[in-house]
């Protein structure tokens, strides 16, 4: 299976990325955007998805920072 | 007990604190206040437990311009301009995360620099970690730590010029990482913390305040936030290295225009700390009106604005007619800048939160009253263990070769390449001699001379022998800046230790500050900053105690800044200094499984400095192509670097009865140059050929040690 | 003559261009937020971290108002040196070709390098001679040259790579030992090397004063015809 | 519209990022794993997500090394 693993920094937990996107778009004539936030996208074809999971909590994200999200990249 | 004294625990507040506060406030604490009081009498902020040991340092000295109390140290480098260093440790957020703890670090100790108005121009680190080989954790901590440290540095354009890496057991799980960093401003744009004139405007710039580093105080949210809830008071602090370059360089520009009356910087406790200490300092009051703090997650309630700790936020006071130039100058460095309160003859620290008053103390409360605990020092009997041995690498039956091979291949003696190349060394054009160069960074300055910095300690020396591990660190740190050709000018250090409540820790803190003191008084060099991490234990025990010594000196020629590599054949080789190397806690001790004990041989303050005068006259002189100090590894590892460094080879004859391996830090030199100009010392050897030979010992191809050397760290990186 | 070094917020290398610029010529910081050039002879875009690095490195510098002003005094012919995040500005901005990526290291690297000089048929590198090895100090996490084969192609056919580096001293994995390259008019030159950090014998070597002075002989030479 | 930008790096140009996870993976007991890339992710609340494409275009992603993909938050 491909999947998609979505990673964005926890809710609460200062993310200067989205924050300068956030300030550039309207000096390039985007408005009305708000909430940026900035993270990673890591798509990998996995023979087990159920090992997706562990494999976000130990390697692919910094649990103490981020949440992330599994989805099928067929299906997506 | 009524359910707002059980608080007072979880916060971390004793029975008999709470009771002072009680009867110091002659009521109950609103739980603003208590939060507000909780941080202010923490040992971090409070340092009850440390505070009358500090008192034995020597802090006077010809080139203080502040010592200890402000947020950093300064010297007078001449000319007019002066130095301003600190340095800090941010050990438990980096043992947490890695990355954004050691970066954090490096954010907050620059703020430290710029908050008495100097621009920071170096930094170096201090690191102690696990066992690499032996732990996947110590290597996770070791990359990330040093990538923290490289991201906030080199995104702010604040050189890394040095520091100092050490792999130790007892360092598992409370890894160090300690950041120092130097300033550089003309005397008269340096500035206090103190709040002044009643009427002033209090101004918050920089980032918005969140819920960071909260943590403790959480137990105080109120119910409305429910149990779930916990997730969203993230204590982690992540660092935005553009916020701080922005926030610095708005700071340096209001300094410039002589617009702030008191500069201060938001640091643990955020807030309530920086404006206590502001109004207490100054003996007036201040008024706050925390609902003005911008924020940036809604629902925050006033004790998490009050003790928030944000990264990239300054506190400053301001005259009132001078505010709108002041605003003008933030936004053009984007930076945000907003009144929140304002000087008052109260002496008191009032806080406003809709209108209501939700705190009203006394600054003194805050900073001056929390009780200073007595140490029950207690040396360990015999027979106590307190670090155990450690794996066996050596066991003897070496050859001298392969046991100087080994050593240079042990992740403590090891090139530190692999970590200083992940640093940007140069950035704003005043290093002169980078890492792996010499024994100390020297930095240029536009009056025509030049300062030198080095950081050193020696945990297993110290656990060996608090008082004189202690002192060899100040004396290690000296040679250092010899082997430049500096003359100290005062030195910051920060006392890393397990639990002070412990006799023998107790100990351990009392004898080293004790060494410390005692060596400073020898060599004539004062203390002007530092600071204390304490309670650093793991169930397995505590970290070696480890004081951390950073110094600053000052050369007059930097062209003739000291080097370490021999670089020329036919160089004679001389041996400065005296010393009695010993085998105890030494490096090959520990290869050998030996655990640290002592006690160290006894110290000989004046022999030592002369040393130190020696070298430093003859590197100042132009005399010497090359110095260095013998340290860790003993002089058959001083010698070894020498010819890696310069890739040529050489041949010496030690004294009699030396032991090559042996260890005693800070006392002797390795030095090199022309015959004529080494006449008089006491030649060794000379500089040639394409291996280190030392007679009736070893003799290693300079290629062998190189790649020894050149592997020994890079492999767990 | 007189160079301009632009300042964001976020730059690093600024204030070390500036120094570097005065060993030949004259030399004022440009503010990012003013849509003027003030008259100079020629533009430094500098090293550091403009707004951050943030989404991507260059990416947001190169809206600041002044990059208008850059881009206009480029297609004019006017002399644009961009360094280190300056080059990712440059090539964000589309004034130069291709584009840098991540070090295949992943990580900053600060390293002493050996560059070759590949052509000195520019602006940037007349003062040298084909071949001249400089020892200039290199300092990034994204310098890792890229472009697509048609612009790759183009790059060699045209001879606009300037400056290479020498064998086994590229530092982040660039295709083709690319350390820097010029646009189409040949007055714009992007490098990931720092000649900034290389101008004085006391902090290091003085390699990288070639570049400035090839530079203000250019602009010398052009004032006379 | 809560709007999300996936941003990949382009079929061909190498991924040192991807390739590092795919080598950590197996030391910690994960197999069966491959072809990973590692791109970003960006969140956003967007007015009109008609003006979404030209922003990925002009400032979110680098079309020389980039390639993006829009997908609603809202139904992912
Ligand atoms: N080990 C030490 N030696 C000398 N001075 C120290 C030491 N530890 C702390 N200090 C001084 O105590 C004061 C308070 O330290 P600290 O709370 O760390 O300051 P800040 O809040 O500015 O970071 C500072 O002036 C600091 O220099
Ligand atoms: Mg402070």
């Amino acid at each position: 299976m491909r999947a998609r693993v979505l990673v964005k920094p926890k809710a609460g937990i200062l993310d200067p990325q989205g924050q300068a996107v956030e300030r550039a778009l309207p000096a390039l004539g985007f408005t009305g955007v708000a909430n940026v936030h900035v993270g990673r996208l890591i798509e990998l074809d996995v023979e087990d998805p159920d090992q997706l999971p562990e494999m976000c909590r130990r390697l692919l994200t910094n649990p103490l920072i981020e949440d992330f999200e599994i989805v099928d990249a067929g299906s997506s | 007990m009524t359910g707002a004294t059980a608080r007072h625990r979880e916060l971390g507040l004793t029975d008999g604190e709470y009771e002072l506060i009680l009867s110091l406030l002659g009521r109950e604490p609103s739980a603003t206040e208590l939060a507000m009081l909780s941080l202010m009498w923490s040992e971090h902020c409070a340092y009850k437990h440390s505070r009358k040991v500090l008192r034995r340092l020597p802090t006077d000295g010809p080139a203080v311009l502040m010592g200890p109390g402000e947020n950093a140290g300064v010297v007078d480098v001449g000319g007019g301009l002066a130095v301003a260093f600190k340095v800090e440790s941010h050990n438990h957020p980096s043992a947490v995360e890695p990355f954004q703890g050691a970066a954090t670090g490096v954010g907050g100790i620059l703020r430290d620099v710029f908050a008495v108005g100097a621009r920071p121009i170096a930094v170096l680190d201090s690191l102690r970690f696990g066992e690499p080989a032996g732990s996947r954790r110590s290597r996770y901590l070791l990359e990330r730590a040093v990538a923290g440290i490289g991201h906030y540095g080199n995104s702010i354009g604040v050189p890394t010029v040095g520091g100092e890496i050490y792999f130790e057991p007892s360092y598992e799980q409370n890894c160090l990482v300690n950041a120092m960093c130097l300033g550089l401003a003309p005397h008269e744009r340096l500035i206090r913390s103190a709040a002044a004139g009643p009427g002033n405007v209090l101004v918050l710039l920089g980032a918005l305040t969140g819920r960071d580093g909260i943590g403790g105080a959480s137990v105080l949210a109120s119910a409305e936030l429910g149990e779930g809830d916990e997730e969203k008071r993230p204590s982690v602090q992540i660092g935005d290295p553009f916020a701080e370059k922005k926030l610095m360089e708005c700071c340096l520009e209001l300094l410039e225009r002589e617009l702030l009356t008191s500069l201060q910087d938001l640091g643990a406790a955020g807030l309530t700390s920086s404006s206590s200490e502001m109004a207490a300092k100054g003996g007036v009051g201040l008024e706050i009106v925390a609902d003005r703090v911008p924020v940036r997650e809604p629902g925050m309630e006033p004790f998490e604005v009050m003790v928030s700790e944000s990264q990239e936020r300054m506190l400053c006071v301001v005259e009132p007619e001078r505010l709108e130039e002041v605003l003008a100058i933030c936004e053009r460095w984007e930076t945000l800048a907003t009144p929140i309160g304002q000087v008052t003859d109260s002496g008191r620290l009032r806080v406003l939160w809709r209108g209501e008053v939700v705190a009203d103390l006394a600054a003194s409360v805050l900073v001056d009253e929390c009780p200073l605990y007595d140490l029950e020092p207690a040396e360990p009997g015999a027979g106590i263990v307190l670090y155990g041995p450690g794996p066996a690498l050596l066991d003897g039956g070496q050859s001298a070769a392969e046991t100087l091979l080994t050593l240079l291949g042990s992740p403590n003696l090891a090139s530190r390449l692999p970590v200083f190349e992940q640093y940007d060394p140069v950035v704003q054009s005043r290093t002169v001699r980078r890492p792996d160069q010499a024994d100390a960074a020297v930095l240029a300055l536009p009056t025509g001379e030049a300062i030198a910095v080095a950081i050193d300690g020696n945990g297993r020396r110290v656990a060996c022998d608090p008082r004189r591990g202690a002192a060899e660190a100040v004396l290690e740190c000296a040679a250092n800046l010899a082997c430049v050709g500096a003359t100290p000018l005062g030195l910051t250090n920060c006392l890393n230790f397990g639990n002070p409540e412990k006799p023998h820790v107790a100990w351990q803190l009392t004898e080293a500050v004790d060494g410390l003191a005692q060596a400073c008084d020898a060599l004539g060099v004062p203390v002007v900053g530092g600071n204390v991490s304490l309670y650093n234990e793991a169930p397995s025990g505590p970290i070696l105690p480890t004081p951390v010594v950073g110094m600053v000196g000052r050369l007059a020629d930097p062209s003739r800044a000291g080097r370490l590599a021999f670089s020329a054949a036919g160089d004679a080789i001389a041996l400065v200094g005296a010393f009695e190397p010993v085998s105890g806690g030494s490096e090959l001790a520990k290869l050998r499984g030996e655990p640290p004990a002592g006690p160290l041989p006894e110290l000989d303050f004046e022999s030592a400095r002369a040393a130190h005068e020696r070298v430093r006259a003859l590197v100042a002189a132009g005399a010497v192509r090359s110095a260095h100090d013998i340290a860790e590894g003993g002089v058959a590892v001083a010698l070894a670097e020498c010819c890696v460094a310069g890739g040529v080879g050489a041949s010496v004859t030690l004294p009699a009865g030396l032991d090559p391996f042996g260890e005693a830090p800070g006392r002797a030199f390795i030095v090199s140059g022309p015959a004529e100009a080494l006449a008089g010392l006491d030649v060794i050897g000379r500089v040639g050929g394409e291996a280190l030979s030392i007679a009736d010992l070893l003799e290693v191809a300079v290629s062998e040690l190189r790649s020894a050397r050149d592997r020994g760290l890079a492999r767990f990186l | 003559m007189r160079f301009g070094v632009i300042r964001f917020p976020g730059s690093c290398d600024d204030v070390d261009a500036l120094l570097a610029c005065r060993r030949v010529g004259e030399a004022e910081l440009l503010w990012h937020a003013d849509r003027d050039l003030r008259g100079v002879d020629a533009v430094v875009v500098p090293g550091g971290f403009s707004y951050g690095d943030y989404l991507r490195a260059g990416a947001i510098a190169r809206f600041a108002p002044v990059m208008a002003q850059v881009a206009e005094f480029a297609r004019a012919g006017g002399i644009v040196l961009g360094i280190c995040n300056g080059f990712q500005v440059l090539c964000e901005a589309g004034l130069l070709p291709g584009a840098l990526l991540p070090n295949t290291s992943l990580r900053f690297v600060f390293r002493q390098v050996a560059l070759e000089v590949a052509s000195t048929d520019s602006p940037f590198t007349c003062g040298c001679e084909i071949g001249r090895r400089l020892s200039i100090p290199v300092k990034h996490t994204t310098g890792r040259f890229y472009a697509p084969a048609d612009q790759l192609r183009a790059l060699h056919a045209e001879d606009r790579i300037l400056l290479r580096y020498a064998p086994g001293h590229n530092p982040n994995g660039s295709l083709d030992d690319i350390a820097g390259v010029c646009n189409e008019g040949r007055n714009v030159f992007g490098l990931m090397p720092h000649p900034e950090h290389a101008v004085d014998p006391l902090t290091g070597s003085v390699d990288g004063l070639a570049i400035f002075e090839s530079i203000r002989a250019h602009v010398a030479g052009r004032a006379l015809v």
